[in-house]
């Protein structure tokens, strides 16, 4: 009847729902043969974790006030060597997120700089650090570089989706004004990405603060080496300190990039 | 109107004055914070440099003796390290997939544009920060702790260091979703979960995805953090072969690391594709 | 076995060290005096405590030598090595295992070696839990082994160098999937002992002695876990030195560190903070040991 | 019936959106709203669905008290009242008829609707819904692949399917061209004749206003400056409107009018 | 003078934006073309500065076809023909000062445009030109903070920074109400009356385009289908732009235009 005049069936309805029922299978197998294939005693780790509470977490919540002046130190060390290091790796990012967006210097530039940007993404840290240190010898200065490639990969990255996501009708209408190529870029291009690059940049600042593990190894002393000794030594009161530095010293920047950006957005 | 009137007589008072380009207030701001950046960069340089010995003069020619023993990658291992990349992507798998699901509420709560009660959003947001600024190697010798060693551990690392990343980057996808339909089911008589579902969902899911692909591609790369602490997995074998001085070894892993990471590159943009 | 003279040439430049080489008489290649001498440290995992700065020493040296003395602490013995190589870093403390490495790839040589308890060398020991049992090597088989990690001299190579020689194994394959049933790499001595007392394991290869760095955590540890033996004697951390070093400087530096020998307050620092009770000469030979060591398990370490 | 008694709004930020508005609205009327922008247009008609609220007087829709619902009350309220948006709203990603079938949120269950459970009735009304605004053969496309005023059309099914008693519209045309825009019109007041829906558009236009409306009420600045039938509409009104007669002063460059 | 002959264009997904104009516009003229979306006004007024390239025929603008025209050539071409566009275009970000002087881009050097060293000549032009329409006190807010009439009026003041010799505006006034269109058109046509440059506008309405207008084009799927003075528009030609006279049409639901 018409009371019930029930709208068609969408067009290809029987293909797009093989297809949703392959995919579904293959995710259904995937996540099978993930969680059958690794072992986990779930038993065992709740267990474990019931009595190595006691043990660990109090320990964390109670810092060592003792070790305060050489974490401060250490942390301030860390700071400083972070800075140079995300700053160089925003400056370097710039020209290659250029290469890699697709909207800026065409297709197959865009494929060799995103092919660039996964390379340098794919170097573990433990090698960037070891051919710094045979560069410059193992101090901080390894450490700024070490992590100005570290972050070189992974900001190339944003700012390229950055650039590839800008308004490109404003360069069209630069384009119609009769300016050129450099010209556009100053000023249609940049003026609609400084902000998020310099959140972004700043975001890094943040990460590489954390980047304990490759200052530990080219010898840059910092926080990092402290956390590696604290962890191998158990030292899970002086771990809190660390923690707690951490903790204090990211929240300053976070809040002092809030102001910033506010400034600058 | 008034108000046009007298921006018209201010206009002729002003007649034959010569803007400069920014106001002097931008310009001082703008100079003051750029030099504060410059010196702290120059006083970081310098000072991370002050332990250095020799110059940069050898530095290129130390590194290619060094890049030089790693070539040629040495792919006769690759059966070897099946086994061992097929559990790193397992751990990923799990980690990734438990963090995308527990970012969900976390995000929307940190959102400032769903979550209107400013009390949980600051609690929330304030949570997330915490959990960012843990170092990975931090949480998982922590984990370790808890739990002995193996694989949980490991992927509870990971799952809190994802969440991190994650919860923080959706929550602000979020805060830039087009209100407009929110505001048009909101009308429509749905309730919060249904405006949720109708409205926000659809226009988030693609940035989801592609950054839940993202954090999986961090994942792996994070297993040879994880190796460290004998959490397993190939970050455990890259570590083995760099140890016994088998470079040519290791090159073949970090080949096959990037292959990996290019192809779930290549996947999350085919599935991005479909879902745009 | 290391990269051309050439490329050692620039380093020594780069040092800005001409004036050093000039007078120095040289047979193999040219040899220098640094004007900063870099030390590098990776502390070996098998001390029981780590410190994490090596600054008094470094005051030290400088006074002594009369040019500046700058010591780093690094987490990974491949950066020491490498940094070594390319003349970055002149005098190594280096674990036994690190040093051949070392020498065999960029002919750094060992000068001196560290005295704990009394010996300049250590043992590994076998872990296993008291009710377990296990009484002698031979019970073993058929166990869950946990070890820290595969490039650790007392955590792996010696022991498992032991075994397969007592039980007649080819290759540290066999013995791992073989002899034993099973094995777990576990980051850290302790986490390996940890591993037993929970019963994740039943034996854990660790320095000695492993249990009483648990104690704080675990109190019951000392009873709880026995020791099954000993490995065979392993070196002690070395104190060695890239081939560019000037000979003459090389000795002098020699002669510093024997001095601190009788200098009370110099050996409370080594103490305190490495754990070294005396410093003694040493040679390549006493390392020869861990050089066969490494070649058996060099190229069939299991992947 | 929906009365405005006395209803005051200020905004957070101190701007006076409505200033003691005083009318009835009776049911089955078809009301234009006339003003410039910023007059409070948008204001007035949001108060209905209550997605403001006002901070004086008394607002009453089917003589209940709106301005003190909270919760379901008010999401009943908005069940039954349909709303059109300038920009139509809807969700880009998603099909028309799920755009469509949005409308019936507020009739099925929380579960039921996550879940895609509609009943036959629903789809079928859906489906109607769309018939009526001829627009039916794109029901599985995304709605971003339609024109503006396909769009609309759409956003008109979503509110037939949500079967409101009132339909507020907000600007539905202020973004299509005039032949789309007089279509649209056509729709709203075919659907306002047809099924006796009471509905109130805001306009910027008044040739428009006058071509569709019953009755037209003109606001400017927060006020109601004119309240009648399209009929008693004079050059005085547009005066009143707009704060000066049109064309004269427009032509002058130079008003700035922010 | 500006000169179509014989111009077609074919997109590269096969859409026939233009079909074989035959048009020429005069120094001075203020031509105003009409069109229902998808008509082809856009490309028509695109080819112009070559932002599109027509596929065939020859358009000449000062006697020279630009059809082949590249790099530095094309960029003089930009140059003396400015462009106002619908959604304004403003660099948001920045200041409309700055907005203003990028108007200047295509006559000062590349490295005296970047390191932001303008002559006195060029900066006082700049605020001449925002004086003249009006919007000078606003020099140093950010554009995003104006409002979209504000915005096309920097935009317009950005392209009379430029000085150019002809003015095109591709629905300059679509994103703004009747009252501040108004207000956009009379600034367009007050610079096409004292400066004498040739200006062409794209307009939907067809009312506005006879109020502004000396000669209107009409276009239809890609072709001219009326060309004369305003005077000469009757309700035929409403008839041959839309195809079909509008009002009795709209009024009957269920015609699809796409
Ligand atoms: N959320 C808000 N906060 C503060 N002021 C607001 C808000 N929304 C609107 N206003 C102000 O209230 C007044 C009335 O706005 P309203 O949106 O009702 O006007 P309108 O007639 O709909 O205009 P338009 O034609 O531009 O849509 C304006 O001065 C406006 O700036
Ligand atoms: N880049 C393009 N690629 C393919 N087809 C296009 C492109 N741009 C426009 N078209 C098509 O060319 C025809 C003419 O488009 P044009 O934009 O010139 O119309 P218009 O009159 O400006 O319409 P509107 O009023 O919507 O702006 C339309 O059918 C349109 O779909
Ligand atoms: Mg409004
Ligand atoms: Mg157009």
């Amino acid at each position: 009847m018409d009371q019930y005049s029930l709208p068609p069936k969408p067009k290809n309805a029987f293909m797009k729902r093989i297809r949703n029922i392959v995919i579904a299978i293959a995710v259904v197998a995937l996540y099978i043969w993930t969680f059958t294939s690794i072992d986990i005693d779930w038993g065992r780790a709740i267990e474990r974790s019931l009595n190595n509470f006691q043990r660990v977490i109090p320990k964390l919540f109670s810092p060592d006030w003792g070790a305060l002046g050489e974490v401060s130190l250490s942390m301030l060390e860390t700071v400083f060597i972070a800075f140079a290091g995300s700053l160089m790796a925003a400056i370097i990012a710039v020209p290659l997120a250029f290469l890699a967006a697709n909207n800026m210097m065409g297709k197959y530039f865009s494929i060799i700089g995103k092919w660039i940007l996964s390379a340098i993404r794919a170097f573990p840290d433990l090698i960037l650090a070891i051919l710094f240190v045979v560069a410059v010898g193992p101090n901080a200065f390894a450490g700024v570089l070490a992590i100005a490639i570290g972050s070189t990969g992974m900001l190339g990255k944003m700012f390229s989706e950055i650039i590839e996501s800008i308004d490109m009708q404003v360069v069209e209408a630069m384009q119609a004004n009769g300016a050129n190529r450099i010209q556009i870029l100053f000023y249609a291009v940049l003026p609609q990405i400084i902000p998020e690059f310099l959140s972004y940049a700043i975001y890094r600042f943040e990460v590489d603060i954390r980047a304990s593990s490759i200052l530990g190894i080219v010898g840059a002393g910092g926080i990092g080496t402290m956390i590696i000794f604290a962890a191998n030594n158990r030292n899970w009161n002086e771990m809190g300190m660390i923690l707690l530095a951490i903790i204090v010293v990211v929240t300053i920047i976070d809040f002092a990039s809030a102001k910033i950006r506010q400034k600058i957005v | 109107m008034t108000k046009g009137k007298s921006v018209l007589s201010q206009a002729s008072s002003e007649t034959n004055k010569i803007p400069s380009l920014y106001p002097a207030k931008t310009k001082l701001q703008v100079t003051v914070i750029f030099f504060t950046v410059l010196i702290i960069y120059i006083f970081s340089m310098y000072w991370t440099q002050r332990e250095m010995v020799g110059g940069v003069g050898g530095a290129l020619g130390n590194m290619y003796t060094v890049i030089k023993k790693f070539f040629p990658p040495n792919f006769a291992i690759l059966p070897n390290i099946l086994d061992p990349l097929l559990q790193t992507i397992q751990m990923a798998i799990i980690a990734t997939t438990i963090a995308a699901i527990i970012t969900i509420p976390l995000a929307l709560l940190s959102a400032r544009n769903v979550t209107t009660f400013k009390p949980l959003y600051y609690f929330s947001r304030t949570f997330l920060n915490l959990l960012r600024t843990i170092p990975d190697l931090v949480l998982a010798v922590i984990f370790v702790g808890l739990f002995g060693i193996g694989v949980f551990p490991g992927i509870l690392a990971l799952i809190i260091f994802s969440l991190g990343i994650l919860a923080k980057l959706i929550s602000e996808t979020i805060e830039a979703v087009d209100m407009n339909p929110m505001e048009a089911m909101r009308a429509s008589g749905g309730n919060t979960l249904q405006v949720i579902w109708y409205a926000l969902v659809p226009q988030v899911l693609p940035q989801y995805t592609s950054l839940v692909l993202y954090v999986f591609e961090i994942n792996i790369r994070a297993s040879v953090v994880l190796g460290l602490v004998g959490a397993g997995g190939i970050g455990l074998i890259l570590n083995q072969q760099l140890g016994f001085y088998n470079y040519p070894n290791a090159m073949a892993i970090i080949i096959i690391i990037f292959v990996v990471v290019i192809l779930i590159e290549y996947i999350s943009n085919k599935i991005r594709e479909a879902l745009v | 076995a290391c990269g051309g003279s050439d490329s050692e040439q620039d380093t020594d430049t780069s040092n800005g060290e001409d004036s050093a080489s000039e007078e120095g008489s040289t047979e193999e290649s040219e040899q220098m005096i640094p004007d900063t001498l870099v030390m590098g440290f990776v502390p070996s995992q098998d001390s029981d405590t780590i410190a994490d700065t090596i600054e008094p020493l470094a005051e030290r040296l400088s006074e002594e030598l009369g040019i500046e003395v700058q010591g780093q602490v690094m987490t990974n013995y491949n950066a020491l090595v490498e940094a070594m190589g390319a003349n970055q870093v002149h005098v190594g403390f280096i674990p036994a295992f690190g040093y051949v490495l070392a020498n065999e790839q960029y002919g750094v040589e060992v000068i001196l070696k560290s005295i704990r308890y009394g010996s300049g060398t250590y043992k590994a020991q076998y872990v296993v839990r008291a009710d377990s049992g296990i009484e002698t090597l031979a019970d073993l088989e058929g166990k869950i082994w946990a070890y820290n990690d595969k490039g650790s001299t007392s955590g792996y190579l010696f022991p498992a160098n032991q075994l397969m020689e007592e039980f007649g194994l080819e290759s540290a394959e066999q013995l791992e999937s073989e002899f034993f049933s099973h094995t777990m790499e576990t980051g850290g001595h302790d986490n390996s002992a940890i591993a037993v007392y929970e019963g994740d394991a039943d034996v854990a290869t660790t320095f000695d002695d492993v249990r009483t760095e648990l104690e704080e955590e675990y109190p019951d540890v000392m009873e709880k876990l026995t020791i099954l033996g000993y490995t065979e004697e392993i070196p002690n951390d070395t104190i060695s030195v890239t081939k560019e070093l000037d000979d003459e400087f090389v000795q002098k530096l020699k002669e510093i560190f024997l001095s601190f020998n009788d200098d009370e307050e110099m050996i409370q620092i080594m103490k305190d903070v490495y754990n070294w009770d005396a410093i003694d000469e040493a040679t390549d030979e006493e390392y020869q040991i861990v050089k066969d060591t490494y070649a058996k398990f060099k190229d069939n370490i299991e992947l | 019936m929906i009365e405005f008694k006395d209803v005051s709004l200020v905004y957070p930020n101190g701007t006076q959106g409505l200033k003691n508005i005083n009318v009835t609205i009776k049911d089955g009327e078809f009301v234009v709203i006339v003003g410039l922008s910023g007059a409070g247009k948008s204001t007035f008609i949001r108060s209905i669905n209550r997605l403001v609220t006002p901070t004086s007087g008394s607002l009453l829709v089917d003589n209940e008290d709106i301005l003190t619902f909270k919760g379901k009350d008010l999401r009943k309220l908005r069940t039954k009242t349909g709303m059109i948006f300038q920009n139509y709203n809807l969700v880009k990603r998603s099909s028309v008829l799920k755009n469509v079938l949005a409308g019936r949120l507020g009739h099925v269950g929380t579960v039921r609707s996550i879940l895609n459970m509609y009943s036959k009735e629903d789809l079928s009304l859906a489906y109607e819904s769309l018939k009526r605004v001829n627009i039916e053969e794109k029901i599985y496309n995304r709605a971003d692949e339609l024109s503006g005023g396909q769009q609309q059309r759409v956003s008109i099914a979503r509110v037939l399917t949500q079967q409101p008693k009132y339909i507020l519209a907000d600007e539905p045309v202020a973004s299509l061209d005039p032949p789309t825009s007089h279509q649209v019109m056509t729709y709203l007041k075919k659907i306002n004749k047809e099924d006796g829906i009471t509905t109130i558009v805001n306009l910027h236009f008044i040739d428009m206003a006058m071509e569709y409306a019953d009755r037209i009420i003109g606001m400017r600045g927060g006020e109601i400056v004119f309240d009648g039938p399209a009929s008693e509409v004079s050059e005085k009104t547009f005066e009143e409107i707009y704060g000066r007669s049109i064309r004269e002063e427009d032509k002058i460059g130079g008003a700035d009018k922010s």
